[in-house]
């Protein structure tokens, strides 16, 4: 056990480290080619950092339950525009309409419901055709979108209200709302991963499904309610980000999926499922918002920052890979 | 007897469930409109469909290898902007295998990384959808790019013109699947594909070389991405950095529509190609019906669950998952 | 115990597969308390009885009764909550979560919210780790354990519940003698709680030691039951393939040859240090050891899988560099790996392509696979190994385990090495074709091969070597020749006891 | 001027890599701000993202910048992002597409086309060739919409359908289908239009990138004839007017709106006024006219 103990504590601190790189990078460089005279670790700075996590990262925190379930869904990103279609439109019915600001909770109740259900539905699909999630949700991320668009054809919906913006951009002891549902999803999904039977379940699914079949784990209803889980978070996503800007276009949310999941393969969840932890996906989420943030910081061109994201997560990769080599004497295959 | 040729239908359904389904949209769409199966419609269609045809070829090497790659849309950008630039500055003779010779590279560059150095490609080749369109804009400076004599170019034969009367897209598709098709189905090289997707370490400890076989197939698709480039390039004479931008999940579904596995080592050429004419069929069929484009996407939906579901229902004689 | 009404009864049962029956109306009955085995050869169908009894398959006619009452096994859960429990041939373990949580896979202890309770989960699982005498505790990665401990995972399992009746498909298949000792320590126990055994092997002195019924399927169909101590060896082996088997131990020797492979002084990391021993033509060099021993290290070794540390290789007295299975395999050496599925086939295809894989390259009419002389390879080995498939077209993930063996088998012979190494050749293979198998490695050394067979049963090891090398830890306890050998003495040194620690 | 010392201005644009148009903006941008000694900026581009793009305009507030332009991704959804700058005192600038009218009383100025005009204008210049061949009576077009969502589609595409009939009443859109503000998309629509429909007089495209495109397809299958009206002159489409292929656009100068956007962000700092809707001249573009243009840039 002793000798794997740094390179492993390493791994697990992988993406930390590269947070930590990161900072130190921009910062330095920020001194040299930013035009802003603030320093990019301003602490009021890390907090906005934290908010502008949240649209990704609550998705995210569903991504990391269903990869480690040994499934992916393609389709989180137009399920994020439904709910947000049905947020802000409902608010807009007429029965909804006259109970003034009492429809926001309504309007929110109905986009999570939605949310759910839309994923519930990938999850029968993958339960019960027996198709391998990526195909079911790939199809799902063309017919959601179309769903998006028959609302209202290709024109955004709109239903800007400040109630609504206001709570969305208060602020509770200095911390941003959407700032706070991030942190909620994170600790909520940490308890549900570690924790409960169910979590563990996840686990052992993604890791080995058939000696889970064996086992006689209900696999099936199981991976159903995590892809409605991660229903229910896109739709939170939509419902905490869109709160705050009143109005979707149909297209919205597109790439989200491949941001997402970005953000949780760096984080360290293995892709075929069996490993992997929340944690590290905040990690990943709050290091590809740190690295969008800072290339805007240091002026890089849209050019440059395509490059170098994409560059970046290979490298991260990459060093993943360098850090779990096992011996000299390992086996070559 | 009775059930043996009830099984006998079953298998024949099994294996061909994707030919049916074909077969069934065709009569569907002909129905509906009379234009649909006429060799004016055919020939618009499958030029159309020939560059995402031609990729979906190489990308069946890689999902078969057991890998994916999500960058040959953002690669086919760069083939067609560099071959596009590349015409008025060195003239097309060079300018093709100049072009070819540069989408080799990043080819290499994603085979290395996937097959040498064993990174994971959904990942690896994520990274470069995004890091090949840095270098696409870096390239053309966020241009378009366009050849300045449209006219006098013979350079337009690859996507606009004809031989024996059938367009020129058509029978580079065609001879590219045919290739590529007795190349995996009957060489050493196609089932050395085969052996790596389906189990890579067995097939390490039967003596192939795993990382050479991925790196080939990564190479093979490079090959076809830069082929589309040209035939985009060719059709349009000019272009936009993002002229490929989508079209990675679009081939991708083409792939699976054929029944590829995303595990690995199974799928055929042969059935891409149908999956291929599927896909540019609804939407051929779908636009001459004048239904709106997002109808398209939720009807291409069903349509993939459903071929796919049926393909495996058969393969597992029974309708519904045997999960719990 | 035959007084007493049967625990579990299965009563005409069918299963086809496509292209197979492999299950032709069979009947069969466990009493409380009574170890039962069940025998047949590779492919007979015994594992597919027991998936149709844990409910993993549905029967295509017949019934299962508990007691007097009659039973649908809809799903495993259905199954294990009738208390049946299942330890299934093929490893069925999550190898990223914990002992703990394997064993108690799909039934953790829960506290509120739906919580783990940890605490109760750990003494469980402590509690019955002790029972098992294993070295390793419940939080132990399963990733983390060797094949036979893992084995014992999946053992530990059945004594989680209070369970009716417990299958043990091929339990021993990977197991040495001292976990053996602990495996037939708990049968008996669940015995003496009255509980019904089904025991499925090919081991016949282990059937003979601690059954009380045998059960007989040749090709699916049955054979009749037989009582244990009323019968013998030959008897049971006749049930199984309707004729009689040689089961002596290797008095032949052949003329030896030069030498075929030299290994000197050669050591990878902590795997296995100072490793030297030679292998003439025509002469069976068994390699026996407790499991992490490290024979199956320096097999891959040789195959070119892992860097050697230090020492040397030679091959017909040059010495070599072997970077990987394709210098290997250039150089005339094959190697049968221990692990089928994971290493040895391509599960997806077909038997005939998984059988010439390695030659692929060389088997070729101008750019194409010849694929008329890959069937002539495929159908020589099938009717030399005896292997039963419906054809060279059928997946090799559908045949039975022995079957599966044989292909890989006939992969390696296939390529007529001049140094082939096998790794536990026979497991799980029924005794015709082990025997069949043990003929062919000494026919092999008699036509001049350099034969290395790496076994954890003593029976084989004794039957084909010339020599046998025995190990422990890493290191050569001491060589044998096959007359000098005891079997006392050859337990002595793979315990790290008695031998010299030096290479005779 | 009233700002003493140097005027920060950030500016964050729709999605740049996407198109030449917004390219050449944003070189032009840079370059009119650098040939400026007082002008810093911060450019941004929010790759077509509303989340990304109200972070950016967070970041500009975060980092107290003078003046922010926006390029808005989504009119209505900024509009929050707006206020919130607003609230900072920094003065807004919309550019290019402007916002929802419920956002003005937080904005600067607008400066960019009209293209609800635009749309118009194309309708007008499609309606006077008819009339030129004398088939207003029964013409028959079809429309290759952009990127469907954005602004600029929908208010093209509303200027042009709104007007239409109201030119040349009796002539008919028959489908609309969109292009995505891509060639080879666009090609792929009018092939399929080609063969739905015999007869075709015109084709409306929303920008000039989308109806070569068209044009490609109508020359592949031998379809002369076809009037082709555009937006957004691009070299393409001029090349192709010069050819005598494509009948019209509309002229509209990235340079030009990258200009205005920036002049109208100083003017603002400098505390001159400023009218609120600060459109750029659109002008009409026909093989008529086309001497008096010269060839666009991208
Ligand atoms: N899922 C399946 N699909 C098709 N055929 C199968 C399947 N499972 C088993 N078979 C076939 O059923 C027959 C019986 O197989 P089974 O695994 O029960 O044999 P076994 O007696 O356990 O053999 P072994 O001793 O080798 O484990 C074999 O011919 C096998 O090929
Ligand atoms: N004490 C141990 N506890 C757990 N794992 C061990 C122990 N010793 C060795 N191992 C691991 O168990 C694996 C099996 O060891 P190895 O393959 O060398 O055994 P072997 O001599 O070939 O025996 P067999 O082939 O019977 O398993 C090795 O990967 C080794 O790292
Ligand atoms: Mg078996
Ligand atoms: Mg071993």
């Amino acid at each position: 056990m002793q000798p794997g103990a740094l390179s492993k504590a390493l791994k697990n601190g992988a993406i930390w480290g590269f947070i930590v790189l990161e900072l130190i990078f921009f910062s330095v460089a920020g001194e040299f080619m930013s035009l802003s005279d603030t320093a990019f670790m301003d602490w009021e700075n890390m907090l906005l950092l934290l908010k502008q996590s949240a649209p990704i990262g609550i998705i995210a925190m569903g991504m990391t339950i269903v990869m480690v379930n040994g499934n992916i869904d393609l389709s989180v990103g137009a399920t994020f525009a439904i709910a947000a279609i049905i947020l802000l439109d409902s608010m807009t019915w007429p029965f909804m309409a006259a109970m003034g600001d009492w429809a926001i909770p309504f309007a929110w109740l109905f986009a999570l419901i939605v949310g759910t259900l839309l994923g519930a539905l990938n999850g029968l699909l993958v339960w019960k055709t027996g198709v391998d999630a990526f195909i079911v949700t790939l199809g799902s991320m063309l017919g959601y979108r179309g769903i998006v668009f028959m609302f209202n054809g290709e024109n955004p919906t709109s239903h800007l209200n400040w109630t609504l913006v206001d709570f969305a951009e208060a602020e509770f002891l200095g911390i941003a709302t959407a700032s706070w549902f991030l942190l909620a999803a994170t600790g909520a999904m940490w308890f549900l991963m570690t924790k409960t039977v169910h979590g563990r379940n996840a686990y052992a699914i993604g890791d080995n499904r058939e000696a889970a079949v064996n086992a006689g784990i209900r696999v099936g209803p199981h991976m159903m309610i995590n892809f409605a889980i991660i229903g229910f978070l896109a739709a939170l996503s939509a419902v905490v980000f869109y709160s705050e800007s009143g109005s979707v276009n149909p297209n919205d949310g597109q790439l989200y999926e491949l941001w997402v999941i970005t953000a949780v393969v760096l984080g360290g969840t293995k892709i075929t499922g069996g490993a992997g932890s929340v944690i590290g996906t905040f990690g990943g989420v709050i290091a590809i918002q740190l690295l969008r943030k800072g290339l805007g910081h240091i002026g890089a061109d849209t050019s440059t920052v395509n490059l170098v994201i994409g560059l970046i997560l290979i490298a991260v990769l990459f060093l993943d890979r360098q850090l779990n080599v096992k011996g000299k004497e390992a086996l070559k295959v | 007897m009775a059930t043996l040729s009830k099984q006998k239908i079953g298998s024949v359904l099994a294996k061909q469930g994707i030919l049916i389904a074909f077969a069934v949209f065709i009569v569907a769409f002909t129905l509906a409109n009379n234009k649909f199966l006429t060799v004016d419609n055919v020939f618009s269609v499958v030029p159309a469909s020939a560059k995402q045809g031609v990729m979906a070829l190489g990308v069946t090497f890689v999902v078969i290898s057991g890998n994916l790659d999500l960058s040959v849309g953002s690669m086919m950008s760069f083939s067609t902007i560099v071959v596009l630039d590349l015409h008025d500055k060195i003239g097309p003779f060079l300018a093709i295998p100049a072009m070819f010779a540069m989408t080799l590279c990043l080819g290499a560059f994603i085979g290395i990384l996937v097959g040498y150095l064993r990174l994971n490609s959904l990942i690896v080749t994520l990274g470069m959808l995004s890091a090949i369109h840095g270098l696409t804009l870096t390239y053309s400076g966020g241009q378009n790019m366009d050849i300045a004599d449209k006219e006098g170019t013979w350079f337009s034969v690859f996507g606009q013109g004809t031989a024996l009367g059938i367009p020129v897209p058509i029978l580079i598709f065609a001879l590219l699947a045919a290739v590529l098709g007795l190349m995996l189905s009957r060489t050493p090289f196609g089932r050395k594909v085969y052996a790596v997707g389906g189990n890579g370490t067995a097939a390490t400890f039967s003596g192939i070389r795993r990382a050479r076989t991925v790196f080939m197939c990564y190479i093979l698709s490079a090959f076809c991405v830069a082929t589309a480039g040209l035939i985009q390039a060719s059709r349009s004479l000019g272009s936009q950095n993002t002229v490929g931008q989508g079209l990675e999940l679009e081939v991708l579904a083409a792939v699976i529509l054929g029944g590829a596995s995303l595990m690995g080592g199974s799928g055929t050429i042969f059935k891409t190609v149908i999956g291929v004419l599927i896909l540019g069929f609804i939407q051929n069929g779908l636009l001459l019906l004048g239904l709106q484009f997002y109808v398209q996407y939720v009807v291409t939906w069903v349509i993939i669950i459903l071929a796919v579901w049926l393909d495996i229902a058969a393969k597992r004689g029974r309708l519904w998952s045997p999960i719990a | 115990m035959t007084d007493t009404k049967p625990i579990l009864r299965l009563d005409g049962i069918v299963k086809t597969f496509p292209g197979v029956r492999a299950l032709d109306g069979v009947s069969f009955a466990v009493m409380p308390g009574e170890v039962h085995a069940l025998m047949g050869e590779n492919g007979a169908g015994k594992s597919t009885l027991m998936k149709v009894l844990g409910g993993i398959h549905q029967p295509d006619g017949g019934a299962i009764y508990m007691g007097d009452e009659q039973v649908v096994m809809s799903g495993p859960l259905e199954a294990k909550a009738k208390g049946i429990v299942f330890i299934h041939q093929e490893l069925s373990l999550a190898e990223e979560l914990t002992v703990a949580e394997n064993i108690y896979l799909g039934e953790l202890p829960r506290k509120s919210f739906g919580r783990v309770d940890w605490k109760t989960l750990a003494e469980k699982t402590n509690a019955i780790l002790k029972k098992l005498r294993v070295g390793f505790d419940a939080l132990t990665r399963v990733g983390d354990l060797s094949i036979a401990n893992q084995q014992m995972v999946e053992i530990a399992r059945a004594l989680t519940v209070d369970a009716k009746a417990v299958i043990f498909d091929e339990p021993t298949a990977s197991l040495t003698d001292a976990e053996k000792v602990v495996l037939f320590d708990v049968i008996s126990d669940l015995k003496a709680d009255g509980v019904g055994i089904i025991y499925i092997s090919h081991r016949m002195e282990e059937i003979f030691k601690i059954t009380d019924r045998i059960s007989v399927l040749r090709d699916g169909q049955y054979q009749g039951t037989v009582a244990t101590p009323e019968t013998d060896e030959e008897r049971v082996t006749q049930m199984m393939i309707g004729r009689k088997l040689d089961l002596t131990r290797n008095a032949l020797h052949h003329e030896l040859g030069d030498v075929a492979l030299e290994v000197r002084g050669l050591s990878c990391g902590k795997l296995y240090t100072d490793i030297s021993f030679e292998v003439r033509r025509g002469e069976v060099v068994g390699f026996y050891g407790l499991v992490g021993a490290g024979r199956t290290e320096i097999a891959e070794t040789l195959f070119g899988l892992r860097d050697p540390s230090a020492g040397q290789i030679l091959l017909d007295g040059e010495e070599v560099r072997l970077n990987s299975p394709v210098d290997a395999i250039a150089r005339g050496i094959s190697l049968v790996p221990e692990d089928r599925k994971g290493q040895g086939l391509v599960l997806g295809m077909n038997c005939r392509d998984n059988m010439t894989l390695p030659q692929v390259d060389d088997l070729t009419a101008g750019p194409f696979v010849a694929e008329g002389a890959e069937v002539a390879i495929f159908d020589q080995y099938r009717d030399q190994l005896d292997i039963r498939t419906p054809g060279w077209r059928a997946r090799v993930g559908n045949l039975s385990g022995g079957n599966q063996q044989k292909i890989v088998i006939g992969k390696w012979l296939s390529m007529h090495p001049s140094l082939l190494i096998v790794d536990e050749p026979t497991r799980g293979i029924d005794v015709g074709s082990k025997s069949e198998i043990h003929k062919l490695l000494r026919g092999l050394a008699a036509k001049g091969y350099a034969v290395m067979v790496i076994s954890s049963e003593m029976p084989e090891v004794l039957h084909v070597s010339d020599r046998i090398v025995a190990m422990y830890s890493g290191r050569i306890m001491r060589t044998f020749t096959s007359d000098e050998v005891t079997e006392d003495s050859l337990i002595q040194a793979i315990s790290g006891l008695g031998g010299d620690g030096k290479a005779a | 001027g009233e700002h003493g010392g140097t005027m920060r201005i950030g500016i964050t644009q729709n999605n740049v890599g996407v198109d030449s148009y917004q390219t050449t903006y944003e070189q032009a941008f840079i370059a009119a701000a650098e040939e400026n000694e007082n002008v810093e900026t911060v450019v941004l581009d929010a790759g077509g993202d509303v989340a990304r793009q109200i972070a950016q305009m967070e970041d500009l507030i975060q980092q107290d910048v003078d003046a922010i332009i926006i390029w808005p991704t989504n009119g209505e959804a900024v509009i929050p992002a707006v206020r919130k700058a607003a609230q900072a005192d920094i003065p807004v600038i919309v550019t290019n597409s402007n916002i929802a009218e419920q956002g003005f009383d937080f904005v600067a100025s607008f400066s960019g086309p009209d293209n609800i005009t635009q749309g118009a204008r194309s309708a007008e210049i499609m309606c006077d060739k008819f009339k030129e061949e004398g088939i207003e009576g029964e013409a028959r077009v079809v429309q290759i919409s952009g990127q469907p969502g954005y602004t600029t589609a929908i208010e093209r595409a509303k200027g042009f359908e709104d007007r239409l009939p109201e030119v040349c009443p009796d002539v008919t859109l028959v489908e609309t289908q969109p292009g995505d503000w891509n060639r080879e998309k666009s090609q792929q629509v009018m092939e399929a239009f080609l063969v739905k429909y015999d007869d075709i007089d015109g084709v409306y495209a929303g920008d000039d990138n989308m109806g070569v495109g068209a044009l490609n397809a109508a020359k592949a299958a031998g379809r002369d004839g076809i009037i082709f009206v555009g937006a957004t002159n691009f070299a393409v489409g001029y090349e192709a007017m010069a050819a005598g292929d494509y009948w019209g656009s509309i002229y509209q100068s990235p340079v030009d709106d990258a200009e205005a956007a920036l002049q109208t962000a100083i003017d603002i700092l400098n505390g001159e006024e400023v009218p609120f809707l600060n459109y750029f001249d659109t002008p009409k573009i026909t093989q008529d006219n086309m001497d008096e243009f010269s060839k666009p840039v991208f």
